[in-house]
């Protein structure tokens, strides 16, 4: 009990520490990208989403594949090794929801940033639909886990991740494939090819910023799924152990029916 | 039926399922408890108890279609899923199609129950639906059938896969007396099939709320309530 | 050996279990029919017009009325635990995946023939590129649905709203494999997109797909 | 970076993106923390004896 107190106080405070160096980071990330980088002569202000836009668009393809690592490590370890199992899949819910988070902001500010510079909101570039898609595709894993039945949750979860890991380099090509046949005029000028030398240090410190972010609430996230494995276990511990009390007579005989 | 005679089984061989601090939950609702059980090779146990005391989750365990949240579940020396041909389970529902006869039913699982170059001459369907007292040439769909003759065909598929391990619930709860006192006797009867493969005879786990219908066959009769073993 | 017998032990059943009550083939029928006509006086289609949008309409229909078939493909399984009885089997259970898979297959197919006519008449069509190509297509693009939604709607079984979980876990993941078939088709019908990049990705989408579920479908069957 | 008035679209839009990123990220770690919290209530219930 002594050393799981101390071990619990230890990672409160390397989390502590890291969120505020993350923060520290965050803020420079802002100033840099806010009021030193130089404006962009043709997109103007509204070209400083792009700080915003790009490092999210890289973790939100970076946090899938954590995802999809857990979840294979789920399904291997299900039945050989059930807690680690559990410590997979808590990785795989994190990652998941993180990835729904980055995707969005992707999308959003994508959206913002068209409306300004292509005066249109959304056009079904392939770089946009491969983003809607994965979105799409992440926010079905959670609905899945969502709906599924107790004691099921992570198997199923697992099964979709695996699916939605071999759509995604599918949908990739498959849509590029197909904007490539019908060339969007939006996309002639190629306005964020190359990055100029003077942008370098706004996008660097945000994407720092952003990945230690990401780490942060991912691990964040990961402990809290931990921490409601835990109780979940002690809870039911808590029902074997006590007799009469929580025994419900005549309850639920269908239950060994269920499928 | 195998013609080469076993001889009578060692009393001291693997037993047919062992449980070791076995526990099931559905989300907070304790199923099983605890539970450790060592079942006999060759020999007959009846569950009695109240609804919900846990009887059936103890079957669906035993037949490997559902984990235990805690302990371990060993049937014929291995993980029950991995035993399986070997099991044969029966529950409340009949687990047939009911738009099919029961031959048709019978013979569709009776060629997933074939595996490799499986004997075809022991559990042929035909045998296993006169062994329950059916006719095997009826040729109404088994959803038009009364409720006990839902249950025989119910029981003739899980003899035609000529099992080790034979789990059974409620096997006689639609059954008039005389057709129960016929599966009794069937049973019974089952339990000196001959096997091959050396295995030491044939295992029957049943749960009846009909005690006195399986006092006469039973080897050990246990009693559980609220998902623990009370006698 | 064992695998290809079992396969034709399942397939052989749910044609014989189809072949009885004909539920989900009227069904599919008569709700492929509906959209045809209504989308047709939604558009009043040319010639010219139906040639772009009919591949759209043709799979939006096919992906409409098997996902109303597939919801309804493990129901009888469902109904009397026969499912238990079959993961009970020393059989495969990707056996039990095929099979089923098969005979969704043949159903759907059988819609297909009904509905080609239909829409040549209704919607005018002529195919202006090679028309036999599309005697690839649709078989491809056709188990594309319904391998995947055969395995998603077992998958649904697990779950507490069956008849939800489907579309909402299909239209994503086939994504591809549906802009394949309709890119495909309406190549072949307007001549003026190539298909064969797109029958490609048919070719590679089913492959990869139907791998993973027969691969997975047994973890799928014992997630309890 | 100087702000020219609100009117202009490309400052709006600057920080509209802004706020949703702060939206977002905010918005799930504050979910985070709330699940967290919740958490430790029950563990601290889940502790204490059954009565």
């Amino acid at each position: 009990m002594e050393s799981a107190t101390s071990t619990k106080r230890t990672s409160l405070m390397i989390g502590s520490v890291w969120l505020v160096l993350t923060l520290v980071v965050l803020t420079i990330g802002f100033r840099q990208a806010l009021f030193l980088s130089p404006t962009d002569a043709e997109q103007g202000d509204v070209g400083r989403i792009f700080y915003w836009h790009v490092p999210s668009a890289m973790l939100g393809l970076v946090f899938p594949y954590i995802n999809f690592v857990a979840s294979l490590a789920f399904l291997y370890l299900r039945r050989r090794n059930p807690l680690a199992a559990l410590t997979a899949d808590a990785w795989a819910v994190a990652a998941a929801e993180v990835s729904v988070v980055f995707a969005s902001i992707c999308l959003v500010t994508g959206m913002l940033w068209g409306r300004a510079v292509w005066g249109i909101w959304w056009t079904w570039d392939w770089r946009l639909t491969s983003e809607l898609l994965l979105w799409l595709l992440y926010v079905a894993y959670l609905m899945t886990r969502r709906m599924s039945t107790d004691g099921q949750t992570s198997t199923l979860g697992a099964i979709i991740s695996v699916f939605a890991a071999l759509d995604v380099p599918l949908v990739y090509f498959s849509i590029r494939w197909f904007r490539t046949q019908h060339p969007s005029p939006v996309f002639g000028g190629g306005a964020d090819s190359g990055l100029d030398p003077s942008m370098y240090p706004a996008f660097l410190w945000n994407v720092l910023a952003w990945l230690m972010w990401g780490g942060f609430i991912l691990a964040f996230r990961v402990a809290v799924e931990r921490r409601r494995q835990r109780l979940d276990q002690l809870e039911g511990l808590r029902m074997l152990e006590s007799d009469i009390d929580n025994f419900k007579l005549g309850g639920e005989p269908e239950r060994g029916n269920a499928f | 039926m195998q013609t080469t005679e076993q001889a009578s089984p060692v009393a001291t061989t693997t037993p047919a399922a062992v449980l070791a601090g076995v526990s099931k939950l559905f989300g907070t609702f304790a199923a099983i408890r605890n539970l450790s059980l060592t079942i006999k090779a060759g020999t007959i146990t009846v569950l009695l108890g109240q609804n919900g005391a846990g009887k059936s989750t103890l079957l669906r365990l035993l037949a490997g279609l559902t984990a235990p949240t805690r302990g371990s579940v060993t049937v014929l020396g291995d993980a029950p899923e991995r035993r399986r041909g070997r099991i044969a389970y029966m529950s409340h529902a009949p687990m047939l199609y009911d738009e099919l006869s029961a031959m048709e039913n019978l013979q569709y699982f009776a060629t997933l129950n074939a595996v490799g170059g499986g004997c075809d001459c022991v559990g042929s369907p035909e045998m296993a639906l006169r062994a329950v007292g059916l006719d095997p040439h009826l040729a109404k769909p088994v959803g038009q059938y009364s409720q006990g003759m839902r249950q025989r065909t119910s029981l003739a598929r899980v003899l035609q896969s000529d099992p080790e391990v034979l789990l059974l619930d409620e096997p006689f709860s639609n059954l008039d007396v005389g057709s129960a006192q016929h599966i009794v006797e069937l049973l019974a009867d089952f339990k000196t099939w001959p096997i091959h493969g050396g295995a030491s005879g044939r295992t029957i786990v049943l749960t009846t709320h009909q005690a006195h219908l399986a006092e006469s066959i039973a080897d050990l009769t246990l009693t559980m309530d609220r998902g623990a073993i009370s006698r | 050996m064992n695998f290809y017998r079992h396969v034709m032990a399942h397939l052989r059943k749910d044609l014989r279990l189809e072949w009885r009550s004909r539920d989900s083939m009227t069904g599919m029928l008569f709700f492929s029919l509906l959209v045809v006509v209504v989308f047709a006086m939604a558009f009043d289609p040319t010639a010219a017009v139906s040639r772009q949008i009919s591949g759209g309409i043709l799979w939006m229909t096919l992906l409409f009325a098997s996902t109303m078939a597939l919801n309804q493909a493990w129901t009888r399984e469902q109904r009397n635990s026969v499912l238990d009885a079959q993961r009970m089997a020393p059989a495969s259970a990707a056996a039990l995946f095929f099979g089923k898979a098969l005979a969704n297959m043949i159903f759907v197919t059988g819609v297909e023939a009904v509905l080609a006519p239909l829409f040549t008449v209704f919607y005018n069509l002529h195919a202006l590129g090679q028309g036999w190509l599309l005697l690839i297509v649709m078989p491809l693009g056709t188990w594309a649905l319904v391998a995947n939604g055969t395995f998603f709607a077992a998958l649904g079984l697990r779950t507490r709203n069956r008849e939800l979980m489907l579309p909402l876990v299909l239209f994503p993941i086939s994504i591809p494999a549906l802009l394949a078939m309709i890119q495909a088709t309406t190549g072949i019908l307007t001549g003026e997109i190539e298909p064969d990049l797109w029958i490609r990705l048919l070719v590679v989408y089913d492959v990869v797909f139907t791998t993973a579920c027969l691969l997975l479908f047994d973890t799928l069957l014992n997630a309890e | 970076m100087h702000f020219e008035g609100m009117s202009a679209m490309d400052a709006r839009h600057l920080v509209l993106a802004y706020a949703s990123v702060a939206l977002f990220q905010g918005g799930y770690f504050a979910w985070v923390v709330r699940n967290w919290l919740r958490l430790k209530d029950d563990e601290k219930k889940a502790a204490k004896p059954v009565e």
